[in-house]
C-alpha cells in the first residue's frame, strides 16, 4: 500500500530532531508539524517573519496581524520571535534553518528540483522557495512518486523551470525514501507492500539498491 | 519640534506627488500589513503606467488588486501573485509585466536598495530562469548570481503605531515587508493604526527609525484576512 | 525544550572547541557592549595565531587589548585601533597583521556573512588604499567596489537579556556590532546580563532570534568606560 | 583675525535647517551641537547607533552602555531610536543623513578628502568617515586653512591616502568658507578682517573669487 499523506508526513516527522529549527512547505510538509515525536521539540520558521509557529488560533485568538507563510491564520509559540523578511530570509539564506521539507512537481538525479511553475498554466510565483533550497543544508522533498497518469516524478532530468540545483538530498514519497548523490536515487525504504519493481517502474531516473538487496519497509 | 513633524491630516496630502509611471514601493505580505488607505488613494488619483515591487498584488478586490483593476499597473515585482483572476486575465493577455523575484531576494532588493548598496550576489536563483541575463561570480567554489537594489519614488507602509516624527513600530508578522519597505523610497509615507506623541516610543523598541519616513497618517483598516483557520477542538 | 536550552554554567564550556588560527567575530564598539569574560576565558585557554573580526581592539589592559598583550592575535580586521599602545607597538613592528576596513563596510560584512550573502557593492572606499585588489564596478554611473563577506568559527556577542532558546535583546547602544556578530559565527556564543525564562520576552522586541545562539553564558560585567563626559552645570 | 574653533562651528550650524538629520565627527564638528539656532531643531546620529544624541549626562546618568561614536558619555534625546552599527550605515550609505560634518587634514578642488591616515605615523583607522563621505550628499568640512606651518590644507591633489573622492562640497576653516566645484574653490565668505590675499595665499589650490570681487564677512 502506497503512503497516504499524512503517513508520508510521519515518515518525515521521523528526521526530525531534538533542537531543529524546520521550515515546513505548503501542502503535505505543512502535515510534518502534526507528527512530532513527543520527546522532542522543533520550533517552526515562517518565512515571512516567525520563528515559532504556535497552533492554529481558537475563535477568541484569531488575529489578522498574526498569519503564517501560507497566509493561514496562527499563533506564535512560547518562546517566539518575529521579525522583518529581510531578517527571515537572512536566516534562510544564511544556512541558519536545520531542515527544509517542500513539495515539488519534478525532481532529478543530480537533486535538481522543479517546483514553483509549469508553463502554459498559470506562474503563481516562487515565493519563498528559491532562497529555501538555496539556502538549506539539510532539503527534504515530498511527493507523489508518479503523477495521476503514472509517470515519475523522480527524472534523470527536471523538464519544467528549476526551482534549485543540486541541493535536494532526501525524498520522501508515497512509495519510497530514497537518498540523492553521485547523480543517482538510492533507495533506502520502501512503502509497506509496495514491491521494489513497482518503485523501479516509476522510477525514471537511475536508481541504485541496496548492496545487499535488501529494501526495509517504512515504518509509521 | 516642527521640523520633524511629520503627520499629515489627508490621504491627498499623504500621496502628493504622486504621478504617473512611477515606481511604488510597498510592504505587507499577502494581506497582512498592507497600507490600505493608502492603496485607495492610488486609486483615487489614478495614476497610470505605474510600477509596483510587492511581495504580492493583494486580491481581486482589496490591497493592490484594485489598482490592477484600473489598469494602473504598468508592471508588478513580486514573489508571488496567485488568488488574483484580474491578475491572471491581464498577465496572459501580456498587458502586464510581471518579473517574478525569489521572496528573500526581493526583501534584500529593498533592503539593499535603502542601504545604499546597489547589488549584491545570492545563491538563490542559480541555475533557474531567475538566472537568467544576470552575472554568476563564483565564492569558495559556489556560484552566486548578482541582484540589484530597488528604489521607489514612494515607499508606502503600515505600521501599529508611530510617533510624530516617523518612528514605527509594527505588530506581529503584519512587520513582514514594512521595514525594508520604509527605507526604499524617495518619499516614504506611514499609515498607522495609532499615532502618539514623541517620547512615548521606548528607543529600543522602534523597528524603523523616523530618519526614513516622510510622512505619516492615521487609517482605519479593515484587515482581512485571506484564510481564517482555526485549531481543532 | 530540552534540546533549546542553550545555557552553559561555565565559561569552559561556553568557549568549548576553541582552538589555533580560528576566526573570532566580536561585537563590541571600543569597551561598550563587549563580552567581557568570553575575552578573558580566550586568553585563559591560550589559543594562538587568531583572526579577530572587531571594530575596534579594546585598550591595553581590558576587552579584546589582553589577547594583544598576550600575543594571541595574529590578524585584526577593524574600523579603528586607536587607544591601545601594545597595538602600535606590534603592528609598527610587523608582529601583528591589520585590515582597516570602514565601520560600516565591517558592519555589513557580518550581516551578508550570516544572511548567505557573499559579496556587495559600496560606494565606501572608492578611490581609497581600502578599493586597492577590488574589483571596481559602476552602477547608473557611480562607481562601487566589490566587498565579500566574513564569518568566523566564532561569534562572541554581549547582550542585556537572553531567554534560556538565545533570543536576545540589546540595551542601548551597547547593541552596536553584536547582532550581526551573532548571525556570522559557526558557533555564536552570547554573554548576557540576565537569563530569563522562555515566554517572558516579547516576540516583537527580540534583537536576535534564538536560531543564531548556539550557548549562553551569564556573565558579570564591569562596564569600563572609555571617556566619562559630563553636562556643564 | 582668524575663526577659533567654536567661531567655526558657529557658522557651520548656520547652514543647518529645521527637521535635518545631521552627523557631527569628533573635534571641531561636535562643537557645532552647541549652536544650534534657537528656532529649529535637528536630530543628531550617532554612527554607533543612535539617532537623537541628547546632552551630555549627569553624574548620576552616566551610563555605560550609552555612548556616541567618540565613545563619550551621552544620553538620548526625547524622540531617539538606537539600532544596529548594520542599521546605522544602512542609514549613512543610503544618503538618509541630510548633513555630515567632519575635519580633514587635506582636501582638494576635486572634493577629495584626507582624513584618516598620515603614513609613518600610527593609523589609528577610518572609523565611520569613509562610509559618511561616500554617502553623504551634503559634506561640510571644518578645519584650519593651513597647518602649523602655514602648509595649505586646501590644495589641488590631497597627498595623502583619501578618505572619499569627489564628495566634499563645501568647506568651512578659521579664515574662510568655500564651495567646491568644477574643479576649484570658489571663496563665498572670509573671516572678519581677514584679507582675500591672505586667504589667496593660503590656498594651494585653485581659487576663484566672487565675479564682482566682493568677498563679505563671515558673521558668527
Amino acid at each position: 500500500m502506497s503512503l497516504n499523506r499524512d503517513q508520508i508526513a510521519m515518515r518525515v516527522a521521523q528526521e526530525l530532531q531534538d533542537g531543529y529549527y524546520v521550515n515546513l512547505g505548503i501542502g503535505i510538509p505543512t502535515l510534518v508539524a502534526n507528527y512530532v515525536p513527543n520527546d522532542i521539540d522543533v520550533m517552526l520558521q515562517s518565512e515571512n517573519g516567525l520563528l515559532g509557529i504556535g497552533p492554529y488560533p481558537t475563535e477568541d485568538q484569531v488575529d489578522a496581524d498574526m498569519i503564517n507563510a501560507g497566509k493561514e491564520t496562527v499563533t506564535a509559540a512560547v518562546g517566539a520571535s518575529i521579525f522583518s523578511s529581510a531578517e527571515s530570509f537572512a536566516m534562510i539564506r544564511g544556512g541558519h534553518v536545520d531542515l527544509t521539507v517542500l513539495g515539488a512537481f519534478e525532481v532529478d538525479q543530480n537533486g535538481n528540483i522543479a517546483s514553483y511553475m509549469i508553463p502554459g498554466k498559470l506562474v503563481k510565483g516562487m515565493g519563498g522557495a528559491m532562497d529555501l533550497v538555496a539556502g538549506a543544508e539539510n532539503i527534504i522533498v515530498t511527493m507523489t512518486h508518479a503523477d495521476k497518469h503514472g509517470n515519475s516524478k523522480l527524472l534523470n532530468h527536471c523538464n519544467l523551470p528549476l526551482t534549485g540545483v543540486n541541493c535536494v538530498k532526501r525524498i520522501v514519497t508515497d512509495l519510497a525514501v530514497l537518498d540523492i548523490k553521485e547523480g543517482a536515487f538510492h533507495l533506502l525504504e520502501r512503502a509497506p507492500g509496495v514491491s521494489v519493481e513497482e518503485i523501479q517502474q516509476k522510477t525514471a531516473g537511475q536508481l541504485i539498491l541496496p548492496q545487499n538487496g535488501q529494501v526495509p519497509e517504512i515504518s509509521v | 519640534m516642527r521640523g520633524f513633524n511629520k503627520v499629515v491630516s489627508s490621504y491627498q496630502e499623504a500621496m502628493a506627488g504622486l504621478s504617473d509611471n512611477m515606481t511604488i514601493i510597498a510592504g505587507g505580505f499577502g494581506l497582512c500589513g498592507i497600507p490600505e488607505g493608502l492603496i485607495k488613494e492610488i486609486e483615487n488619483i489614478g495614476a497610470k503606467g505605474l510600477t509596483v515591487v510587492s511581495n504580492n498584488c493583494g486580491i481581486d478586490n482589496f490591497g493592490l488588486g484594485i489598482l490592477l483593476k484600473d489598469k494602473q499597473i504598468k508592471k508588478m515585482v513580486s514573489s508571488y501573485v496567485g488568488e488574483n483572476a484580474e491578475f491572471e486575465r491581464q498577465y496572459l493577455s501580456g498587458e502586464l509585466e510581471v518579473e517574478l523575484t525569489p521572496q528573500g531576494t526581493l526583501a534584500e532588493k529593498m533592503r539593499a536598495g535603502g542601504a545604499g548598496i546597489p547589488a549584491f550576489y545570492t545563491a538563490t536563483g542559480v541555475g533557474t530562469p531567475v538566472a537568467e541575463g544576470k552575472e554568476v561570480k563564483q565564492f569558495n567554489g559556489r556560484d552566486y548570481i548578482l541582484e540589484e537594489s530597488v528604489t521607489g519614488d514612494f515607499a508606502i507602509v503600515k505600521a501599529w503605531k508611530a510617533d510624530k516624527i516617523g518612528n514605527l513600530i509594527y505588530r506581529d508578522t503584519a512587520m513582514n515587508f514594512n521595514p525594508m519597505a520604509a527605507t526604499a523610497g524617495k518619499v516614504t509615507v506611514a499609515e498607522v493604526e495609532e499615532i502618539v506623541e514623541v517620547g512615548e516610543l521606548d528607543p529600543n523598541h522602534i523597528h524603523t527609525p523616523g530618519i526614513y519616513v516622510n510622512r505619516i497618517i492615521q487609517g482605519s483598516f479593515e484587515k482581512r484576512i485571506e484564510k481564517i483557520t482555526l485549531a481543532k477542538n
